[in-house]
C-alpha cells in the first residue's frame, strides 16, 4: 500500500478496500477538542487526517489523551467540539460503523464466548451474515491469526498473548478498514511480542497504535504523533520524531535505545557506592 | 425485588430485622464452623458485587425485556455466604441507589436471602437425590429447580405482605384469589429465572467448574 | 449499570449533622425512622415532615441533593401506591364512567407516599452527612460480625470496579455491532448468559489473587481484618441536644399515635 | 550494599537488616521442582541462591515459570520436591512471613481497603502493631514513596502508575527484607517506568525482578538468571548474559537495543515494498 504514499492528497469521496487508485482519506479530525467533568483539556484543538493504509503510532505519557482520542474516533464518546470523518462519513456518537475495529488495552474485556469460534462468530453474526458467509469469516481470520488450533478452546483458559490473538481475530472477521490498538504490547512477552509485531508489519489495514513501547512503534509504524496535555506536539517520520532528544525529554518520554548512537555502553558503569542507601 | 420505606406497617419491618438478624446468626455459625472462613471472604464479596452489577443486564423476552433477580443462583454458587451477600447488596443497594428501604432492609433480606438458602439446599442436593440421572441431566435439572424456587419463594413473599398489609375494601377470600393470580401471571417470570439459573451453571461447568462446588 | 453508581453519596460539610458522633447519629436517625413508620394518621404528616424538614436544613446539604436522589425510588413507590384510590375505599369523590375516585384510597396512598418521602429524606440526611466507611465502622463497634464487615468493604471497593469492567465489555461488544440487528432469542441469551458468566468469572479469579495478596500482608494473622477506619477528622465532639431533639421528636410521633388511637 | 557483594559467602544464621557484616543468603533453593496438573514441568531442579542486598532480574518468555517461582518462594504453592529457606528457615505453604512481599502484576489485586491509607496500614495491623507504631509505618512508607499526597484518596480512582506506588508502599510498611516483583512496568508510561526504575536504584531490600522490559533490568539488576522451559539456563551479569545473541535468540528472548553496537540505524531500511501485501 505503501508505494501510493507519495502520490497527491485524495479527493475521491467512497472506495471499497480492494479498488482504489489513490489512497483515501480513512480519519480526518478537525480542532477536536474534548474535556472530562474533572478533568478539563483532555483533548485541545486536534487536527489530524490519516491516509488509508497508514500505520500511526500515538505516543505520549498517560492521561495525554491517546485513550480519549481512541474512543472519541470509534464514536464511544462524543466530541464538545470539531468533526470527526471516518471516510468522508462524519462519526455519529453510538452509531455503529463496521469498518472500525478497536482492541482494548486488556483483551479479556472482549472476550466472553465459550469457545474462541463463539467469539469470532460475534461479529459477523451482529452483522446479520449467512451462516456459510460467517464461516468463511470465522476461518480467515483464524487463518490469519495463526490460531486455528485454538478455535474449540474457552478463551477464558489461554494465555495472554493467545487472548489478545484471539481478540484480534474477532476485530478482523467484521473485515474493518481501520483498526485501533492500545497498549497491545503491555502485556507480551517478546515472543508473542514479535509475533504481534510481524503480523502487523503484514496488515492491509490503516493502523492507529497507542504505545508505550517506542521500539515496537518503530518497527510497524510509517509515522508517529507525539501528543501532549492533549495537543500534537509532533508528527512525522518515526525516526525523526523519536530520535529528537530534546523533544523527547521535553514531554516525558525517552529516546528509544535502538536510536541512541553507541559510543561507549552506557548501562554498564552505574556507579551503586554513589548512591545513598535509604532509611527501610 | 424489594419493598421501599412506608409501605409496610412498623411491626412488620420490626420483625422483619428480628429475623434477618437470627438468620444472620444462624449463617455466621455455620460459616464459622468451616475450615478456613477468611478464605472464603474474598470470593463470596467479589461474587457479591458481580451479582450486583450483573442483575443491571436485561434479558430480552419479547416482546418486553426483564431483570433477573438471580437469589437462586446466587445460593446455589455460594451457599450459605449467599445470605451475608444479599444483607450486603441491600445495604448497598439503599445506600448508593437509594432503591429499597433502610426500615425495610430486614424484610427484604428475609424475602430475597431465606429463599436463596433454600435453593442452595435444592442445589446441594443434585449430589444425593441426582445419582440416578447422568451428571449433567442432574445438574439441569437442580439448577432449573434452584433457580426457580429462589425467585418463586421470592415472589410468594413479596405478593402476600403487600396484598396483606395494604389496607383495602378486598375481602380475605378475594386477596387469596388475587395472591393466587399473581403467583401465575409470574410462572412465565419464575421459569425464564430457572432456564437462566442453568444456562449460566452450565457456562461455568465448562470453563470453571470449581465455582459450583461451593 | 442502568444507573449510574452514586459514588458521590456523601457531602462534606460542617453541619451539626456532620459534627454529630456517627453512632447516636445512626441510633437516633434510625430510631426517628421506624417511629415515622408507626405514623397512621394523616394529621400527624405535617409534623413529621416538620422534624424531617428541620434536619434537612440543619444539615445543610443543597437541595439539588435530594432532587438528584429522589426521582429513581420516587417512581417506584407512584407506581406501588398509585392504585390505590381506584381499587380501594367506599366514599367516591369523582367519578368517570367506570373510573372511581375513592377517599380511603386516596388518603391511604397518601399516608404511604408521606412516610416513604419522610423515612427516605432522614436516610439521605444520615447518608448525605456521614461517610460510608464510618457508618461502617460505627456498626462495627455496635457489634456487628468482622467477617461481615470485611465482606462488605470488599464487595463496597470492587463494585465500582466490576460496574467499569461491565461497561467496557458492553462497549466492546457495540463496536462489533451488538444490538445491529435483531438475533434469534437463542442467540440473544446465549450471549448475555456468556457476559454474566465471564463477569463471574473474572470476578472470582480476581479474588482469589485478592486473597493471596491479602494473606501475603498477615490476613488473618491477628484476627484484624480489614477494620474500617473513621476518615480523619470525623471523630467530632458529639452535639448531644441533636440526639436528644431527634430521639425526642420519635418519641412526639408515637405518643401522638397513641393518643389518636385512644380517641 | 553492594560494597560487601565481594566477601566470603554468609555464615550467620538470623540478622536483622541494619546490622549484619556479611551478606546472608536471602533465599535459597535446593532441586525445586513444580507441576501443574494440566502442565507438567513448570519448574525443573532449580537450585539458586540470592544473597541480602542483591537484585536479580528473571527473564524468560510467558510460561516459563516465572510466575509459578514467585510464588512458591512467598509460600502460595507448595513445592512438589526440593526446598525453599527464606533467611535459613525453610518456607512452609501458607505460613506467614513477613519478611517477604510480593508486588503483583496487576496493581489492583492488592489495593483492596477503601483508601490509600487504609491499605497501607492493613499489613502493619495484621502483625499486631501498635496504633502508634502503625501510624510510623505508614507515614514512612508514604514518604518513601512519594505518595503522601494522595493518603485519602479511594485507589480505584488512582492512576496505574500511581495504584503501583500505593501497592509497593503496602508491601514496604510490612518492612520486608526481600521483594518480589512480577512485571511491573508492564502497564507505566515512560514517565512512571523512570520513577519505578529510580525507587528501585535507591532501594535497600533485596529485589527479585521478573519483566520482559530488558532495559528496566539492565538499568536495575546487578544480576540475570534466564529461565526456559523449567530451567535455569544462564545466571549471571546482566551485560553479560542479555548481550549474548546467541543465547537470547535460542530462548525466545531478544538482545536490548541499548547492548546492539550500531554500525547502522537498524530500523530505518526497512524495505516495505518487499512485504507481501495479504488478502484481507
Amino acid at each position: 500500500m505503501n508505494q501510493f504514499s507519495s502520490s497527491t492528497p485524495p479527493s475521491v469521496s467512497i472506495l471499497t478496500a480492494k479498488d482504489f487508485l489513490t489512497p483515501a482519506t480513512a480519519i480526518a479530525l478537525q480542532n477536536l477538542s474534548f474535556s472530562y467533568p474533572d478533568n478539563p483539556h483532555i483533548l485541545v484543538d486536534i487536527s489530524l487526517s490519516i491516509r488509508e493504509g497508514e500505520r500511526v503510532g500515538l505516543i505520549g505519557h498517560n492521561g495525554c489523551g491517546k485513550t480519549t482520542l481512541f474512543r472519541l474516533v470509534c464514536g464511544l464518546l462524543p466530541p464538545q467540539a470539531g468533526t470527526i470523518q471516518l471516510f468522508d462519513q462524519p462519526v455519529q456518537p453510538n452509531q455503529f460503523r463496521s469498518e472500525i475495529g478497536f482492541l482494548f488495552q486488556d483483551p479479556e474485556d472482549q472476550l466472553f464466548s465459550p469457545s474462541v469460534r463463539d467469539d469470532i462468530a460475534f461479529g459477523p453474526q451482529n452483522l446479520g451474515l449467512t451462516e456459510a458467509e460467517i464461516t468463511a469469516r470465522v476461518e480467515a481470520a483464524l487463518e490469519l491469526t495463526g490460531i486455528k488450533a485454538l478455535e474449540e478452546r474457552p478463551p477464558h483458559h489461554l494465555s495472554g498473548g493467545e487472548k489478545q490473538m484471539v481478540a484480534i481475530a474477532g476485530l478482523i472477521a467484521m473485515c474493518p478498514r481501520v483498526l485501533l490498538y492500545d497498549e497491545p504490547t503491555a502485556s507480551l512477552d517478546l515472543r508473542t511480542r514479535r509475533r504481534l509485531i510481524r503480523f502487523l508489519q503484514r496488515s492491509d489495514e490503516t493502523l492507529l497504535l497507542a504505545s508505550h513501547d517506542l521500539e515496537f512503534l518503530l518497527e510497524v509504524c510509517d509515522r508517529v504523533v507525539l501528543i501532549d496535555e492533549g495537543r500534537i506536539i509532533a508528527d512525522g517520520d518515526p525516526v525523526a520524531v523519536m530520535g529528537d532528544q530534546t523533544l523527547m525529554e521535553a514531554h516525558g518520554l525517552e529516546k528509544p535505545h535502538s536510536l541512541i548512537p553507541h559510543v561507549e555502553p552506557h548501562h554498564v558503569q552505574r556507579d551503586r557506592l554513589a548512591q545513598l542507601p535509604l532509611e527501610g | 425485588m424489594h419493598i421501599p420505606d412506608g409501605i409496610l406497617p412498623a411491626p412488620v419491618c420490626v420483625a422483619g430485622y428480628a429475623i434477618a438478624g437470627g438468620v444472620t446468626w444462624l449463617a455466621l455459625k455455620r460459616i464459622n464452623q468451616t475450615v478456613d472462613p477468611q478464605a472464603e471472604v474474598p470470593k463470596a464479596a467479589l461474587l457479591a458485587a458481580a451479582f450486583f452489577v450483573g442483575s443491571s443486564i436485561s434479558l430480552p423476552v419479547p416482546p418486553a425485556s426483564v431483570h433477573l433477580v438471580l437469589n437462586g443462583l446466587l445460593g446455589a454458587l455460594l451457599g450459605w455466604y449467599a445470605w451475608l451477600a444479599i444483607l450486603i447488596g441491600l445495604l448497598l443497594q439503599a445506600i448508593l441507589l437509594g432503591h429499597g428501604g433502610l426500615t425495610t432492609l430486614g424484610v427484604d433480606a428475609v424475602m430475597m436471602g431465606v429463599p436463596a438458602l433454600i435453593a442452595a439446599r435444592v442445589f446441594q442436593l443434585r449430589h444425593r437425590l441426582g445419582k440416578p440421572l447422568s451428571p449433567k441431566r442432574s445438574l439441569a435439572v437442580f439448577s432449573f429447580l434452584a433457580g426457580a424456587i429462589g425467585v418463586g419463594l421470592a415472589a410468594l413473599i413479596f405478593f402476600t405482605l403487600i396484598i396483606f398489609t395494604l389496607p383495602s375494601t378486598l375481602d380475605r377470600s378475594a386477596e387469596q384469589g388475587f395472591l393466587t393470580a399473581l403467583m401465575v401471571a409470574h410462572i412465565p417470570l419464575i421459569f425464564l429465572e430457572g432456564v437462566f439459573t442453568t444456562l449460566l451453571c452450565f457456562f461455568l461447568l465448562r470453563i470453571k467448574p470449581e465455582l459450583l462446588e461451593s | 449499570m442502568a444507573i449510574a453508581l452514586h459514588a458521590d453519596v456523601f457531602i462534606p460539610g460542617d453541619s451539626p449533622l456532620h459534627r454529630w458522633a456517627v453512632r447516636p447519629k445512626l441510633l437516633s436517625l434510625l430510631t426517628l425512622m421506624f417511629a415515622i413508620s408507626l405514623v397512621r394518621h394523616l394529621l400527624l404528616l405535617p409534623w413529621v415532615f416538620g422534624v424531617v424538614g428541620g434536619l434537612y436544613l440543619a444539615s445543610r446539604l443543597p437541595l439539588q441533593y435530594l432532587l438528584r436522589r429522589l426521582p429513581y425510588p420516587g417512581v417506584f413507590i407512584v407506581a406501588m401506591v398509585g392504585l390505590l384510590p381506584w381499587v380501594s375505599g367506599e366514599t367516591v369523590i369523582w367519578q368517570w364512567s367506570f373510573l372511581a375516585l375513592h377517599l380511603e384510597g386516596l388518603q391511604t396512598a397518601t399516608l404511604i407516599a408521606g412516610r416513604f418521602l419522610a423515612i427516605l429524606i432522614t436516610g439521605f440526611v444520615l447518608l448525605g452527612t456521614t461517610p460510608f466507611l464510618d457508618l461502617l465502622a460505627a456498626l462495627r463497634s455496635l457489634g456487628l460480625s468482622p467477617l461481615l464487615t470485611d465482606m462488605t468493604l470488599l464487595t463496597y471497593r470492587y463494585l465500582f470496579n466490576i460496574a467499569a469492567q461491565l461497561a467496557t465489555m458492553r462497549q466492546a461488544m457495540r463496536l462489533r455491532g451488538h444490538g445491529l440487528r435483531r438475533q434469534t432469542l437463542q442467540r440473544q441469551w446465549g450471549w448475555l448468559v456468556a457476559l454474566f458468566g465471564s463477569l463471574l468469572l473474572r470476578s472470582y479469579e480476581r479474588s482469589q489473587r485478592v486473597y493471596q495478596a491479602m494473606r501475603l500482608r498477615g490476613y488473618g494473622q491477628q484476627g484484624q481484618g480489614l477494620s474500617p477506619t473513621p476518615a480523619a477528622g470525623s471523630a467530632r465532639a458529639a452535639p448531644a441536644p441533636m440526639t436528644v431533639l431527634t430521639l425526642l421528636s420519635a418519641f412526639s410521633f408515637v405518643i401522638a399515635e397513641w393518643i389518636f388511637l385512644a380517641s
